[in-house]
């Protein structure tokens, strides 16, 4: 049963210390995703074969694996300015969602009169409005970040306004003994009440964040996975086009799996408690 | 004193642009005195708009974007065309026996949204109606997996086409420039004021971009070699036969033998206009001088071959 | 006979009573350590004890010392580090499952979603109890037991403490087990409601023949209500005594006064001073 | 102060009760969002105005709401198609999501296995797939479907696996001594645990779901808001095209507001409190 | 002097000493309202207490009967539907802003995610408190007043039910406020730690001549601390009478078993038995 965590064990474990290298439990994990992907391969392998898929449709694991090897130094000259714009359209996002969601909650009006606006802004395709954005932004890798970071920006907002009005009463009963002021509950209390919510948020957006580059880079790029993406398409070049994909679906798990560890690493307590 | 110009491709870099890529790697545009740097554009986005709102002083476009542009009375022109033929194609398998266009009466056409006025001028030229075939969106695959019986294509995109192009069945075509539609492709169009106030420097671009294409025509290798130094991600192999077929059957013809590199007819300019008017795509008031301007091409240096 | 000399420093003293009972819980050597957020902590060490059926025994010992720790160990709450535990000779998990016990917790835990009446039925939605073939009470029934007849539709936030203690209690009785764990149940209530509680509770233990263990604070209440009190000795615990409370079958509220509850009070004061 | 809400005052509300039509607070919440919408508008005119921006590019709300009156028949021809898509993508994604966290909860290993995988198809562009879905799913509705039940299934299994985790740890020990089966567990406790942060998804997916309904139709439709979304870029008709975007902004609000009442009707009680 | 005979059943009787001290708490026709989910509740009605200067005084009564709703109004968390309550002249929330009185909460409110330091130090660190100007207690000094030394480091979910309440009163001591509110503060403490504490309580008291008003179920301990014991009547509570307790200012444990106190608890006992 999963109360097991709840259950003293007979050997304490080692004191919790930080470390930048994996755990035993973080080996595992990524034993386990292997396993996973392994199995997926392989059915999806089985499919191909079974229903006579032909490759220009979706190839076989094992025609994307020998692109893989192929395009190897292709696929990792594209990733890095993909990673980077979704690492900075990530944080920008979630920077600007979380500032966003604070302003929310310290007044109920602004969430009001301005929530319906942040889902205006979501609902605009970025076609619409690519030109603009390479008219302010240029062309270079700011239009990109910023399409990541529109991406983004809309679970967290959500999220975090949520978790941060998920605070226990009583808590906020004692901050009120206390004379605390809006933003001392806020950094004291709300931010923690919050945090479970904005990590699911953030591993909801570390993944969204990459498919915003890509597609930002459908503005105009002659580099990066959505790039390579797109002369994949175009070449019908299928296994390469599928060996991007799992490029991007790698930079993507990684991104999650960071927000995962750090998530582990801040949330020590149990999330569902109040004391 | 070298001048700034931006130019935005309406796609990526590839064969379609090996003109402009050479002038730019062989230094045809600084001999020009223009400093020139080439955007690769992207389904994101819309060199229309791009050009007129100065992200880019010249772009690359197609017919049907223009056309509407004109007809929204987008202050845009074109004033010259790199391919003189539009390239689109009808493809079908070889048993399906279509040998016109008469012949897709009651069958299923694929094509993007965006060519569906091709589609129905191409139709309306054949006395045929849209109602008469089905309409569905689709690409070469769709006609391999008998999703569609007719499929549009672009015969340059070789690799695309391969499937079909080495089906045991073979395969028939239907162009567009033989069922009616005659414009041109891959037009540069730039800003209504800025072809009127300098032609010269437009004029000095095209004279660059005919020079790198016929430099691209006479080495295509080493044309795509420079390509692929813009773009990673080029297969030069595909790239090169692409090329081949771009440079052959597009880019010189017999209309650029008599005329020049790039050139306009005005008259085919107005019977496309004609027709898309016809089909209620556009205003019909529109006409040729709406859409082109002249200038550039006359007062350019141009090649003819 | 002289209570006082029945105290006793081993756990395997007989009953009271003069029939040889059965053996309801029997604590062998248990130990258990908690893996804490800076340094393991044992909280209980070597406890041995034996419980014997229809028998009503008291914990009692200092905050923190490892009362509710034992009581969680015997719930199969928590497995023990070292030693074992059996009821009724089978183990702990078996009698969970057989329902064989109740447990009312040191803080009333309800379910903020669900009506005082939901939280009280709550035994016999899980766990696969039926209240119709069991002898099991009436949920309403079990809320008048506790004064909290009137409560049913509310909703727990809307209740004082020591209500929502009440409402656990009447949780706990409604499923009639055989053996109940109390963890500080009364901890909450006024001397009032306390004192008819422990006459009730002493009512329903005599009918039913239930064994019961009872953790408490109050000195008074311990001997009031059992027949042996569990002294802990401080951390890690261990057995620190045990009283033989030789007082008549029939209790009543006068003997809460009476002089000779308060010397078995004022020995079980010394025994806890001495631990 | 926020503490506003655990303050009891003179009169007492009336008692709640399910009623389709919006409360006071709904029509409170109405007006400041059409505020908010307005004052929105207003800045974007005066952006227009000043900076000259051209209307091709992005025209003023003038322009748009003139659109929106000549256009309105053809807008709300295009909304019932993408409604009808974005509904039943928003029912199957969450429901497929919902199943594969509730798995993912049972199941540890599940989880580590196909959390990874999960990611994997949250990152395949739609584009990538288009002619496969084609292939697979037709012509008709089906894609559309599916793409906006993909678009919106990842938000949603993320938060729910969070959620169904963020119990309170005594609510589990107290289940555990009642013996309730993990299913029981699941949906007596789990179940209202995971409320606000399934609550929270559904909020995002509602907006998601819109977006991957229109996506869908650029994949082959020739109805629908994805489809006048098209014709009008193709067009150049910038009027009509914001004003379509508008309409799915519509669309989009309407659903968050939908999901918000909803949410408000089902979670009743302060799902910051553990008891 | 007989205290029976001071026994009253209006609120403005005067203090048991001699110089008459100010009014520090003037509750005035106090009436709380809470509205239910299902129907509204009058929690009490017509309260009327002054708490003088230097007072120590404690509130018993049945559970539920209004004790802690009181006491959240005296502490500005809960705004009395009629009447008001004032502080040393002023009004609550001024009282609460200048930090004249802490509170001990019923149930522990510590924030889960912090350690058993940061939760004490939490009154330096907001509400504008600095512990450099003040007259304030050293966390670790009144950790270690509450038998807590060693568990600095420590998360409150580490600890048990008791040691949780002695982390609340240190953190309500750590202030030195001139009034302190104590809502069950030993309720879950054995009788041992509890004396201590009870004698340490009343050393502090006297040394800083802080007024306490104390919620107490343990009649002796009422007895035991306060010089006035206001006995509540069951709901909708009114003030049921106020008992004097005339022993001597130096109280000593001797004293909890001293036949005077006895008497005072069995009035007591009566009176709340009449209530
Ligand atoms: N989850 C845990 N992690 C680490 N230490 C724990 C945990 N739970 C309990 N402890 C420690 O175990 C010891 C015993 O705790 P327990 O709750 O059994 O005490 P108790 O006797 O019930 O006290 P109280 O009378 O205050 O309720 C305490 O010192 C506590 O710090
Ligand atoms: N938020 C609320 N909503 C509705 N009713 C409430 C609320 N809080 C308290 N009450 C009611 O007010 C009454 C008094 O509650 P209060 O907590 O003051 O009692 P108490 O005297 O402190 O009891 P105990 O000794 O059990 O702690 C109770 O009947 C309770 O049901
Ligand atoms: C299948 C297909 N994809 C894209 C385009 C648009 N497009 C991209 S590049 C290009 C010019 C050819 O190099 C054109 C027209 C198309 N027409 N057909
Ligand atoms: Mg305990
Ligand atoms: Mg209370």
């Amino acid at each position: 049963m999963s109360i097991d965590r709840s259950v003293g064990t007979t050997a304490a474990p080692l004191p919790r210390i930080w470390s930048i290298f994996p755990s035993p439990d973080a080996a595992r994990a990524l034993g386990m995703a292997m396993l996973g992907l392994t199995l997926t391969l392989i059915i999806w392998q089985l499919i191909i074969v079974l229903f006579k898929v032909p490759t220009y449709l979706v190839p076989a694991p094992t025609d994307v694996a020998g692109a893989v090897s192929r395009d190897l130094p292709l696929l990792l000259e594209a990733a890095v300015p993909t990673i980077t714009e979704a690492f900075f359209g990530f944080l920008l996002g979630n920077t600007v969602a979380l500032l966003v969601a604070v302003s929310f909650v310290y007044n109920k009006v602004v969430e009001e009169m301005f929530y319906p606006v942040a889902i205006l802004i979501k609902t605009i395709p970025i076609v619409a409005i690519a030109p603009v954005l390479k008219i302010i932004l240029g062309n270079g890798i700011e239009p990109k970040i910023v399409i990541a970071a529109l991406i983004c920006f809309f679970p967290t907002l959500v999220n975090s306004v949520r978790g941060f009005r998920a605070v226990n009463p009583q808590l906020l009963e004692l901050m009120r003994v206390l004379s605390a002021s809006k933003t001392e509950v806020f950094l004291r209390v709300r931010v923690y009440s919050a945090l479970p919510y904005i990590f699911s948020a953030l591993k909801i957006s570390v993944t969204m964040c990459v498919l915003g580059a890509i597609v930002g880079e459908w503005i105009g790029a002659n580099k990066g996975i959505g790039y390579l993406l797109l002369q994949s398409m175009f070449d019908f070049n299928a296994p390469r086009l599928f060996a991007t994909i799992l490029t991007a679906s790698v930079i993507a798990i990684t991104g999650f799996a960071i927000v995962s560890m750090l998530e582990k690493w801040i949330i020590r307590w149990d999330p569902g408690v109040a004391m | 004193q070298q001048k700034q110009v931006k130019l935005q491709l309406a796609w990526l870099y590839n064969a379609a642009s090996a003109g402009e890529i050479v002038a730019l790697k062989k230094g045809y545009f600084t001999e020009k005195g223009l400093d020139v740097e080439i955007l690769p554009g992207g389904p994101n986005s819309n060199t229309v708009q791009e050009a007129l709102s100065g992200v880019a002083q010249i772009a690359t476009t197609y017919a049907p974007e223009i056309m509407y542009g004109a007809n929204q009375g987008l202050p845009i022109k074109t004033f010259g065309a790199a391919f003189q033929k539009a390239p689109l194609t009808f493809y079908s398998l070889g048993e399906a026996n279509i040998k016109t266009v008469a012949d897709w009466k009651g069958k299923r056409i694929g094509a993007g949204q965006g060519a569906t006025a091709q589609v129905k001028a191409v139709l309306d030229h054949s006395g045929l109606k849209f109602e008469d075939i089905t309409f569905i969106q689709a690409q070469i695959p769709g006609l391999l997996q008998d999703q569609v019986d007719v499929v549009a294509s672009w015969p340059t995109n070789v690799a695309q086409n391969a499937p079909v192009l080495q089906h045991a069945g073979g395969y028939n075509t239907q162009s567009i420039w033989d069922n009616g539609l005659q414009f041109q492709s891959n037009y540069y169009i730039a800003r209504t004021d800025l072809i009127e106030s300098d032609s010269d420097m437009l004029a000095k671009f095209l004279e660059a971009c005919d020079k790198g294409w016929a430099y691209a025509a006479d080495n295509p290798e080493e044309a795509i070699d420079m390509v692929a130094s813009m773009s990673s991600a080029i297969e030069k192999d595909k790239e090169l036969a692409s090329l081949k077929v771009i440079v052959a059957d597009f880019i010189y013809t017999d209309e650029t033998r008599e005329h020049g590199f790039a050139n306009i007819s005005k008259d085919r300019w107005n019977a496309t206009l004609q027709t898309y008017a016809r089909i209620g795509e556009i205003k019909p008031e529109l006409t040729a001088d709406d859409v082109f301007d002249d200038r550039v091409l006359v007062a350019a240096q141009r090649t003819k071959r | 006979m002289n209570a006082m000399a029945h105290a006793a420093t081993t756990a395997d003293t007989g009953t009271a009573g003069i029939a040889p009972a059965r053996v309801a819980i029997d604590i062998d050597n248990v130990a258990v350590t908690f893996g804490g957020s800076s340094k393991a902590v044992r909280a209980i060490d070597n406890v041995s004890l034996k419980v014997h059926e229809g028998e009503f025994i008291s914990l009692i010992g200092h905050s923190g010392c490892g009362k509710s720790t034992l009581l969680r160990t015997i719930a199969d709450i928590i497995e023990p580090s070292e030693g074992k535990v059996s009821i009724f000779a089978g183990t702990t998990s078996s009698a969970r499952a057989a329902r064989t016990f109740s447990m009312v917790f040191q803080q009333s835990v309800l379910m903020p979603w669900a009506k005082v009446i939901d939280n009280v039925r709550l035994p016999f939605e899980v766990g696969g109890a039926n209240p119709k073939t069991g002898n099991f009470m009436d949920p309403r029934e079990a809320l008048k037991l506790v004064e909290l007849e009137g409560f049913e539709d509310a909703l727990p936030s809307e209740l004082s403490g020591g209500m929502r203690q009440r409402v656990s209690i009447a949780r706990a009785l409604v499923t009639r087990p055989k053996v109940l764990l109390m963890d500080e149940p009364f901890g909450a209530l006024d001397e009032l409601v306390r004192d008819t509680l422990n006459v009730e509770l002493l009512r329903i233990w005599k009918q039913s023949g239930m064994t019961i263990v009872f953790v408490t604070h109050s000195l008074q209440e311990a001997v009031f209500l059992s027949q042996r009190v569990v002294v802990m000795s401080r951390r890690p615990s261990r057995i620190g005594g045990i009283l033989e409370v030789d007082l008549p079958a029939e209790r009543d509220l006068a003997l809460k006064d009476a002089p000779e509850l308060g010397r078995y009070v004022a020995r079980l004061r010394d025994m806890l001073g001495a631990g």
